[in-house]
């Protein structure tokens, strides 16, 4: 691929998955309709051609296995990255993600690790059928020993899934689906992987902050362009990995700014944004000039998709939260 | 593999629609001989009207049933009212016999939850359409323990595919099934792909009915072209079940003669060649060739049957269409029987955010 | 049983099972020992003897099966109360919690419905073997659909339970094993349920508001007498119902307060606490004379027996956090 | 069920110690036999060891191998070095046997990880003890695929209880170890029982070892009592998945002859008459009688293996009691290669806590 033209989001993923494979022979590729059919998002199209059915598995119908022989495979040294189809059948593998993948090193005092990557379509908005959808990275974020990312542009999926392949420890990689193939970014293809555990400030700015992840960061970045119009200068910050999160650069740019709007499309209840708000007020309180705003998804089960547009933060949600934040001031 | 020969085969009327063994005495009824024709005709109708909507962007993602028909016919009728179904999504024909309205199941691939509320009191029991694959085997299980717990003599019967086998639910469900001896009927449509994936890389057993034989239940193959011969082996189960004979597992053999689902396009994994093969075995022409043979259809009532379909079927989709959009807080006010209060100001978010949207519909 | 003896709170759940059973034919009790063996913490003694093995099932070992068949039962109009042994055996069941027991409802607009109960031993400080102590309440708690009811108290166990079993959705209901046999009360079998979705004020006070729920309750209460001994007067609240939440009470205390410490034994990052404090600060900010303080366990994976009491919240660090709220004063 | 026929069945030695059939080759390496005795002495007496030190309360919750002694004896010393063990928590013996230290499995027990981080690199790519029933047999697939990825001449070895074949994760493995031909044998040490639940509750399948035939795989039974029964079958499974051939699923047909665990009271649910019964088969006295009779063994060498066996784990738990506390930190220090810096803070006060509590260790 010519490193200077513009590729889509899942093209980057594909680049990263050749690269990786062909960096590192240890690195292996498993999944459903992930051969032959090159994946149902196509992220993984000419893998099996390029490096074999030995290194590129179509694995029979089962999460849960699909889960735990990739613990077994990286138990042995590989690195495992596994494509769960849609996020929303992750969960049948749940017990190999919390009770060995995220606990294999503690359990044997360093003695076995497990460097695998779980790959999954992340968010609504595609209008797929039920259970398409899922934004659930909270489950994971809160299990000790994972690793949560989840990129919101060609490039960052590029250099973070480099960076989530290479990484000694398990990493849950959730890439938005509906920015699969809606941004197109020149990315170099230069093996280089991007830091993990790090927020990635996207806009500088000094009324508010705004913070999301994923999908989510294009009503974001919309709103912030809108807000500027009004004159609200907006901080932009991808927070990009989850866990551990980047609460040094969180708390500064709130800090700064003093407000902060979280953008989240998971159900409000006990998802991300909720740590995020606990921990700026934890650090940050004095310099809080409104309370920590949270736009969400809602606390029902994500419509099928007639409504689904409707579940997910919108534009306008964020510049009302922006012009409340911008409204109280506490100081 | 030694034990193959253990699992029975059924076919009665072979590729060229001539009997291939004698048929049990219940076909000896003309009336049902050709009401499964006429259930096959609708559902490969309405299974392309389906497509051609969702081709047009008036409903989403549908999975065709196409090549199909015969088992949803054959187990649609098999049931009897007072049994449950817990189909998975592809079983457009099972829901139809059962009683789902067509502009029902339009509702549901067009993106609305309406779709499963089905109006119909005969299908008041029945499962919507599972995704998760083979978790609803679980459920049927629930559902026939229920009956047992009651002592109903009633069946649950469960449908799923060939890559469904391959997963956890569906084999602990098999085993709970025998073990509880539960009056469940697992249907299997093996149509030899899950999506890119053929049936040699889901398993090493030589049928999926040996599936079976790891629960101490009953596994048998039918060719699942042969819409009477899935009926017989379908009811038959059900029966055994009824009586308290426990479960049963069905294989029906058959093949999927479309993509995936429209969102699939299944030429990037499997031969041109194969498909055309596999035409020759399909279950509708076969069977109508018996029945003229048999001299149960003619030509007339072809074309009335035809006619009539058609006219079901546009018909339905003038209700599909005529469908009021949904209420914009549905998904507040049926997510639990009575909505917390503390949910009161997200239910209006949603609305103003709906109303933002410019209201909201299946279309 | 006699009404005036005091009774543990694994006495108080057999009880709730017996009444309930009695009260309701449709109710009925599964999971793995929970026949013969009357379940490894004995909550289930005594019933197959009463109610026989019809209602009262021994299951094959399986947790994804426990779940769904409960979902099968419960759209059958039962009332499916399935025990899994312990929580850290809970997450093979969680695709049929997750994508069924929350949704059936919901998918079906009304038609079907899911009144079931999971009730799952919960915590740590038992001594037991590894994935014995697990508090990942924050998983369930942030799915739609669900209720999250932990109680901690014999009595509370007993209504909320037969709350629970009342409720026509399906309840997640954790028991802190910790507490199965460390508190005893008399507790009145009169079949009154307990509100569900209210949190319970266990002790009023006005200087800070002490948040907690499950097992830590008992270190809650024990610091909120010491502090008492400062001079520091505490009002200290069940939250009893994580999922929903009953905001309204948590926000009213601490208008009043003004200071908040929550205590979670779960991991700190992602769990409940984190809602909570967000859930606070969004509508008491101006009240708040102090961060509110999390006290949690660890983001690491619950040490073995040897270490397991380090994992959770003690007196000392309750007492720290109130004292450091207290030393914060920003009104 | 007509079909339990085809199971393979196999014992050498029947309960009196007589041979039922003649031996096969490998049977004339006496120094093996001696080992395989001594190997069942030394793990029921540390066994026994093991009770008493959590009955005073110096380990925790234990799980005895009480009658199942053949069956662990036999897996260890039919693996080679370079095969992978994948156990769960009841194989004291086969950890033993490949080589980690009766004070790591102490460790263990007592509730310290560093059980678990042994430093005998034979046993360096082991699996440390499974919890969670079954899971085992899925990550002993994926040890197995990283072995056909890289073409090694390498076999995983997974054991799990007969109340484990109900979960989806060994049904799955065994799926995908037959259709993917995979290096791994799945030994099932039938106790009869999973907690108070009897193996007749867990399935109707005829035995356990049907199992393998959903998945198409051979199945076979053994004689979990008879030691050298299970070595053979064993081995003989080891070394088809070694050549390429795939797997093998054993079910070994023993008894527990002690409670589930030393947190269980197996009096509640099972009657003294059935343990009685199970006695007379026990696998110790049994092959000890044979080794008599064969006169490769006598009261000497008795007297000298059980001194020895005593003064092995009399010394071992001295290490065990000897070993200082883990370190305070130890549970971050391991959570990732690198600690995130994030969790630095909480680092320090983990430390804070377990000075607050006095230290901290196994005892
Ligand atoms: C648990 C789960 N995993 C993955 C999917 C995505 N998916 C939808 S259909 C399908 C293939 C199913 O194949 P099969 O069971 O043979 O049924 P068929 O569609 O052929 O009728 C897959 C993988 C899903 N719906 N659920
Ligand atoms: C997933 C899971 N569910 C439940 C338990 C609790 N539990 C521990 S051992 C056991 C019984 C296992 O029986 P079996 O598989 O026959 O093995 P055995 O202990 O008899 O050797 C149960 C239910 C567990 N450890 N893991
Ligand atoms: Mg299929
Ligand atoms: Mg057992």
């Amino acid at each position: 691929m010519n490193d200077s033209q513009p590729i889509s989001m899942v093209e980057a993923i594909n680049l990263a998955l050749h690269r990786a494979m062909q960096d590192d022979p240890d690195v292996v590729v498993l999944g459903e309709d992930i051969g032959t059919n090159g994946g149902v998002f196509r992220a993984t199209v000419g893998l099996h051609e390029r490096f074999g059915f030995r290194r590129v598995m179509d694995t029979p119908l089962a999460e849960s296995l699909i889960a735990g022989i990739s613990v077994g495979m990286a138990a042995q040294g590989l690195k495992p990255v596994a494509e769960i189809q849609f996020m929303g059948f992750i969960y049948a593998g749940m017990e190999h993600l919390i009770s060995h993948a995220s606990r294999l090193r503690s359990r044997t005092r360093g003695r076995l690790a497990c460097p695998m990557v779980i790959r999954t379509p992340h968010g609504a908005g595609i209008h797929a059928p039920e259970h398409h959808g899922e934004s659930t990275e909270a489950l994971f974020a809160h299990i000790p020993g994972l690793r949560v990312v989840i990129p919101s542009s060609p490039r960052r999926a590029y250099g973070l899934l480099l960076a989530a392949i290479a990484d000694p420890d398990p990493v849950i990689f959730l890439e938005p689906a509906r920015l699969y193939r809606s941004v197109q970014q020149p990315v170099a293809d230069d093996g280089k992987a991007l830091p993990l555990d790090i927020c990635f400030t996207l806009r500088e700015g000094s009324d508010l902050t705004l913070l999301s992840w994923g999908a989510a960061l294009k009503e974001t970045l919309d709103a912030a362009d809108l807000l500027a119009q009004e004159g609200i200068d907006c901080e932009v910050i991808d927070v990009a990995t989850l866990k551990p999160l980047d609460t040094d650069t969180l708390v500064a740019s709130v800090t700064k700014t003093g407000r902060c709007v979280i953008v989240q499309e998971a159900a409000r209840s006990f998802g991300p944004a909720s740590e995020i708000a606990a921990v700026i007020q934890e650090q940050a309180l004095t310099a809080l000039r409104a309370p920590v705003q949270r736009v969400t998804g809602f606390d029902c089960v994500i419509p099928y998709a007639g409504q689904e547009m409707a579940y997910l933060p919108d534009v306008r949600s964020i510049c009302a939260a922006a012009r409340r934040a911008m409204q109280g001031d506490l100081l | 593999m030694p034990l193959s020969t253990c699992i029975p085969y059924t076919q009665f009327i072979n590729d060229q629609g001539e009997l291939s063994g004698p048929l049990p005495d219940w076909a000896n009824d003309v009336d049902l001989l050709r009401a499964l024709y006429a259930d096959m005709v609708l559902v490969r109708a309405f299974d392309k009207k389906c497509v051609a909507l969702q081709r047009t962007g008036q409903i989403g993602t549908y999975a065709s049933t196409l090549g199909q028909e015969a088992v949803g016919a054959a187990v649609g009728r098999a049931m009897t009212r007072e049994d449950v179904l817990v189909p998975y999504y592809r079983d457009t024909a099972t829901q139809l016999q059962r009683g789902v309205a067509m502009h029902e199941i339009l509702l549901y691939w067009g993106g609305d939850e309406r779709g499963s509320a089905w109006k119909n009191p005969d299908v008041a029991e029945d499962f919507p359409i599972c995704v998760p694959i083979a978790t609803q085997a679980t459920h049927a299980c629930g559902v026939a323990s229920a009956f047992r717990i009651r002592q109903q003599p009633r069946v649950a019967v469960t449908t799923c595919g060939d890559g469904a086998t391959s997963k956890g639910d569906f084999l602990e469900s098999l085993n709970l099934a025998g073990v509880w001896q539960l009056p469940v009927v697992f249907v299997i449509n093996n149509n030899q792909w899950a999506i890119s994936v053929p049936r040699s890389l889901q398993t090493a057993a030589p049928t999926l009915a040996h599936k079976a034989l790891a629960a101490g239940l009953p596994g048998e193959q039918v060719d699942g072209n042969d819409v009477l011969a899935v009926y017989d082996r379908v009811q038959q189960a059900i029966e055994r079940a009824r009586r308290g004979k426990g479960a049963t597992l069905i294989e029906c053999v058959t093949y999927r003669l479309g993509d995936h689902t429209t969102a699939d396009d299944a030429s990037r994994y499997r031969s041109a060649d194969e498909l055309n093969a596999a035409w020759k075995h399909e279950p509708v022409g076969r069977y109508q060739r018996f029945l003229h043979a048999g001299g149960w259809w003619d030509e007339e009532r072809e074309q009335r049957l035809q006619r009539d379909v058609h006219q079901r079927i546009e018909d339905e989709v003038e209700v599909f269409r005529a469908t009021p959009p949904a209420s914009a807080t549905a998904a507040f006010d049926h997510l639990y029987a009575r909505l917390p209060a503390q949910y009161a100001l997200q239910r209006e978010q949603l609305q103003e955010r709906v109303e933002a949207l410019g209201g909201s519909s299946h279309e």
